[in-house]
């Protein structure tokens, strides 16, 4: 209870801090740290998987990418300048006080989804809920948001064409050295949370995204990554959201309806989707993010 | 055996409101990324304390990543930093 | 009890980030206080959700009545999409200094 | 087969928009001319398809997510498929879209599609923000300062519409513990949390149709994107957030829509009807003025949905198909505007020139387009025989009926400011006095897309009897 | 064997009191020392002391093999990452104090 207590100011303060300072790196930081803090809410409210991969993106990822950003935005830059009236405070207090009551009077009604979930879950093919309703019960939700990626991924590269630098970095050994020993340990991690996936948490996203900061680390230290030219990686970043696609339909085909699996095919249907999504998360993520970073330039093949 | 590791969790939150503090009114960016990384390891360290103290397996595979990403985060910040040394060529 | 306390940070965080959408001068800070807010949302979600489960006081029941599912499975998707919208703004935000930058050359 | 009609909406365009990212760039209009084809002929089969609920994977409904196929999603997909099949033929016409706009758009009209079937508040949710994150990119097609600052004003708002959307579905879950909207329509209940729910929900799906005070960002970024975007986000991209209003006011919160709450959404529609135009009147650029007019009739629309809660509240009227009155209504307004956008993107490609004072000869040697124009704003203020008028006929009778004086009186100043800003335009290619310029060369076959799309809001009009039967 | 688990999990209690113990002094070095070295300094004793007190006293308590592994495993990696982060941070630092 204490304990729940520290961490909401924390949160709070550190929240406050980044919207208000006026030095953008330390906003940046503040940002990373905050997605720490949350991490560590996430399981105190029970969803390690959320937890896993808020520390994966809110405190990785999300950092790295505002990061080789920052080093290439100006100071003054480009804000949605809003007027900021009096009627705009009093709404934002009274939004405040609204949802203060409502956050109040709904604690009183716990209703979930959560009987009829475990009711099927025998039927979904994976043990572990989260991913039952992710990838079997609301699945298109889950294919679109791939979708999403993969379109924002597109908008970011036409974005970026013709918009790289060079800049000069640290040299070193250690670092060489220490990502090639890392660099193993990475991908079994990835390939082991892809594999917990379907009885606890764990499960595709959370795997790309460390996927995802494997080939940033590789990128980091200058080791030689991946060729984002050859066809076979860009039929990669593809791949989730096609094959997402391919197995809804064929269910349609046998008639468990679109998105939906035949009940003793579902769990090979979803770990293979899994594991496709995965490897496509990992691509558009550590994508999205070296394109971003201030140096990088595609390797001619 | 519950209190103890609840009083463990707590003093370590203690220390992050302190890392809070060099992370808010740190000198550079190198005090700030500091900051950072201990706020990071003391995450994990208080993930294991209460995957022990909960009985919750799955928090060890949080803390696993956190480690990870923090090890990465860490990398990229030192090496983008906005700082005078890495100057325009 | 401690979702209650959940609920109101979800809140505070939630206004929290509004007002910096609307008192910062960086589309960089506007993005992160769009995340600020996106993450007090995403709390009172999972917060919701945590109800019927208390986080400590039973941990032998809690662990045989699992928070509920269904918030978590949108979280995720949430911040899925929350990134992705994190990326297209800050690549709009790049595209921009390129262009302010070829204007204060020329 | 109803089944693979309604999956192929969906799956169709996005695996083709996905597929444009690997195809050699010569292969890449192929791909794109494809997808769209056949979302085109998907999107006008399910017009004939009856009615229904489809479970996706076949579980039970507030557990897995579900597909509804009624009157309005058939009309709006109908609506969209026609539209955005002829803004296809322009864009492809039209040599200054780069190919990634082929990928972008898809995944756009899949998003729409699947935003339109949904039955399912969360899902929503999903389908708007993919449908933002290729909206804004398409924004920022255009190679310029201006439109990539209009471009992130967007994103800016959206994705802040978008979280006050994903509150209420919150909020929602919280109270009711579902997110099927036919489920949580029939549990609604009047309380705080419901209320609340509703109200940012509302706020959020009014930021992303820029209603009156949160319209700001819509003139920058219609104006500035390339013109078959202009019109793809006028016509289209609007209308979904409308429609998401639509959904909330009269379907999932039929009992909280009370008459004080219409009264609030009749006066936000009235300040835009009134603001837009004034600023339509009063701006020196062509594409400016027809994105202000944009903001003038998403009042108009918004008036409507006020007039139907209104009549929904009282009981006052029937009401079991107001809704085509509103649907007829985002019609006429969708193939007005889109023929509109893409007849002033032609004159001003013509023209070299957005400011209305030198685009004066290249109207006057643009006359399909200036026909088209014209078409589009006798349909747009509500003049007889198009499709505007018997939306606007249809919305002052119901005002008649409610005896709303006020709203009838803004509905028919709103018809006169079009008309005003319309004539203010029209009346350039009549001045006798302009002087000659260069002009580019411009294909006809862009003038003839924007003439198709304006006929078809006048035949409309002749087809009306689909929509007075329903009456 | 009773005592011994009793023994052992005072043990691990130790431990994990001794490894919070160095995490309070890095974060008040980090605080109060004058300048960036030092501060790391701080910082890389709470990181792999402290951490690696707190792994060692659960590995201790540890209900079987694959845990204590999976231990050990993030201990290594915040080992790794403190090395790699503060080896970079420490070379930053010199760079900018020859540019100086």
């Amino acid at each position: 209870m204490v304990l729940d207590g520290i961490l909401v100011l924390l949160i709070l303060a550190m929240a406050w801090r980044c919207v208000r300072t006026t030095d953008l790196f330390e906003a940046i930081i503040v940002f990373v740290g905050l997605g720490m803090m949350i991490a560590l809410v996430w399981t105190r409210l029970q969803a390690p998987d959320v937890a896993l991969a808020e520390a994966a993106i809110g405190a990785g990822l999300a950092g790295a990418l505002l990061l080789a950003n920052l080093r290439q935005l100006p100071e003054d830059s480009s804000a949605v300048r809003w007027r900021s009236s009096w009627l705009w405070w009093s709404l934002w207090g009274i939004l405040g006080l609204a949802l203060g009551f409502a956050v109040v009077s709904i604690q009183t009604t716990p209703v979930s989804l959560m009987p009829l979930v475990q009711a099927h879950l025998p039927e979904s093919g994976v043990t572990h809920p989260v991913t039952a309703v992710l990838l079997n019960f609301r699945a298109l939700d889950t294919a679109l948001e791939l979708a999403v990626l993969l379109w924002a991924w597109m908008a970011q590269r036409h974005l970026f064409e013709g918009n790289f630098k060079a800049f000069h970095s640290l040299q070193g050994g250690v670092l060489k050295t220490t990502v090639k020993m890392l660099f193993p340990l990475v991908v079994l991690i990835a390939v082991y949370l892809l594999w917990r996936g379907s009885s606890s948490p764990g499960g595709a996203f959370q795997s790309g995204a460390v996927l995802a900061a494997a080939w940033l680390m590789l990128w980091l230290a200058q080791l030689p990554g991946l060729n984002w030219q050859r066809l076979s990686l860009k039929v990669g970043l593809l791949g989730g959201v096609m094959v997402f696609f391919w197995v809804g339909l064929l269910g349609l085909f046998q008639g468990a309806g679109f998105m939906g699996y035949p009940a003793d095919q579902a769990g090979g249907w979803i770990l293979l989707i899994e594991s496709v999504a995965a490897l496509s998360i990992g691509l558009l993520l550590a994508s999205m993010v070296l394109v971003s970073m201030p140096n990088f330039q595609e390797q001619s093949p | 055996m519950m209190l103890f590791y609840q009083v463990m969790m707590g003093v370590l939150l203690l220390c992050i409101v302190l890392g809070l503090v060099q992370l808010v009114w740190g000198h550079n960016s190198a005090d700030r990324l500091m900051a950072v990384q201990l706020l990071g390891t003391i995450g994990v360290a208080i993930l294991l304390l209460a995957a022990q103290a909960y009985e919750a397996p799955s928090l060890r595979d949080v803390a696993l990543v956190l480690a990870l990403l923090a090890a990465v985060t860490g990398v990229a910040f030192v090496r983008l930093r906005p700082d005078k040394e890495d100057r325009k060529p | 009890m401690s979702v209650w306390i959940y609920s109101l940070c979800a809140l505070g965080l939630v206004l929290i980030g509004l007002y910096g959408l609307v008192r910062s001068h960086h589309g960089l800070q506007q993005l992160l206080s769009i995340n600020v807010m996106g993450s007090g949302v995403f709390m009172l979600l999972l917060a919701l959700a945590a109800r019927h489960a208390p986080a400590d006081a039973v941990p032998q029941a809690a662990r045989h009545a699992p928070a509920d599912a269904v918030p978590q499975a949108l979280v995720l998707t949430g911040i899925v999409v929350a990134i992705s919208a994190l990326a297209l703004g800050l690549a709009l935000l790049r595209r921009l200094a390129s262009y302010d930058k070829g204007a204060s050359h020329d | 087969m109803t089944e693979w009609v309604m999956a192929g909406l969906v799956v169709w365009p996005l695996i083709w928009g996905a597929l444009t990212l690997i195809l050699p760039s010569r292969w890449v209009l192929f791909a794109g001319a494809l997808g769209a084809l056949g979302t085109l002929a998907l999107g006008v089969w399910v017009v004939s398809l009856p009615p229904q609920i489809m479970t996706l994977g076949n579980w039970p409904t507030p557990l897995g997510l579900s597909w509804r196929l009624d009157g309005i999603s058939q009309s709006l997909i109908g609506l969209t498929a026609v539209v955005g099949g002829l803004i296809s033929v322009y864009a492809g016409v039209d040599k200054s879209c780069p190919s990634v706009f082929w990928g972008l758009w898809l995944g756009a009209w899949g998003a729409m599609n699947a935003l339109f079937l949904t039955a399912d508040v969360f899902h929503f949710y999903v389908t708007l923000e993919l449908l933002t994150v290729s909206a804004v990119a398409m924004v920022a097609l255009t190679p310029s300062a201006a439109a990539t600052r209009a471009a992130f004003r967007y994103l800016v708002v959206s994705l802040t519409g978008s979280m006050f959307f994903l509150l209420g579905v919150a909020l929602l879950y919280g109270r009711y513990g579902v997110l099927d909207m036919a489920i949580l329509s029939e549990q609604m209940t009047m309380d705080w949390v419901s209320a609340l729910a509703l109200a940012v929900m509302t706020i959020g799906l009014l930021a992303k149709t820029a209603v009156f005070p949160l319209h700001s960002w819509l003139p920058q970024a219609h104006s500035e994107a390339l013109t078959a975007v202009s019109a793809i986000l006028s016509a289209l991209v609007i209308k979904t957030a409308f429609y998401g209003l639509m959904r909330l006011w009269l379907d999932v919160f039929a009992t909280l829509a009370t008459v004080s709450a219409s009264m609030v959404l009749g006066i936000l529609a009235s300040a835009a009807i009134f603001w837009g135009g004034y600023q339509a009147l009063t701006t020196s650029r062509l594409k400016r003025l027809v994105a202000w007019s944009t903001v003038a009739q998403v009042g108009g629309l918004l008036l409507a949905l006020a007039l139907v809660v209104q009549a929904q509240a009282t009981h006052s009227v029937q009401t079991a198909s107001l809704w085509q009155g509103l649907v007829w209504l985002i019609g006429a307004h969708a193939l007005a505007k889109s023929a509109w956008f893409l007849a002033a993107g032609t004159v001003q490609k013509r023209a070299g020139s957005d400011y209305l004072t030198q685009i004066g000869f290249a109207m006057q040697h643009s006359p399909i387009s200036v026909f088209a124009m014209t078409l589009a704003v006798v349909s747009l203020s509500g003049l007889p025989f198009t499709m505007g008028f018997i939306g606007k006929w249809w919305l002052l009778s119901l005002a008649w009926e409610l005896q709303a004086w006020l709203w009838m009186l803004v509905s028919l100043l709103g018809s006169l400011l079009t008309l005003a800003y319309g004539w203010r335009l029209l009346n350039l290619s009549l001045m006798s006095r302009v002087w000659p310029q260069p002009l580019n060369p411009v294909s006809v076959s862009k003038d003839w897309v924007a003439l198709g799309l304006a006929l078809l809001a006048v035949i409309g009009g002749f087809g009306s009897h689909w929509f007075w039967e329903g009456i | 064997m009773n005592w011994l688990e009793a023994g052992l999990s005072w043990f691990g209690i130790g431990l994990i009191s001794l490894g919070v113990v160095f995490f309070i002094a890095g974060s008040v070095g980090l605080l109060r020392f004058g300048e960036s070295v030092n501060r790391l300094h701080a910082l890389t004793k709470a990181d792999s002391m402290g951490l690696g007190l707190v792994v060692i006293g659960l590995v201790l308590q540890a209900p079987g093999i694959a845990v204590g592994l999976k231990l050990m495993i993030i201990w290594t990696l915040g080992l790794l990452s403190a090395s790699l982060v503060s080896h970079l941070i420490g070379q930053s630092l010199c760079s900018q104090r020859r540019d100086d």
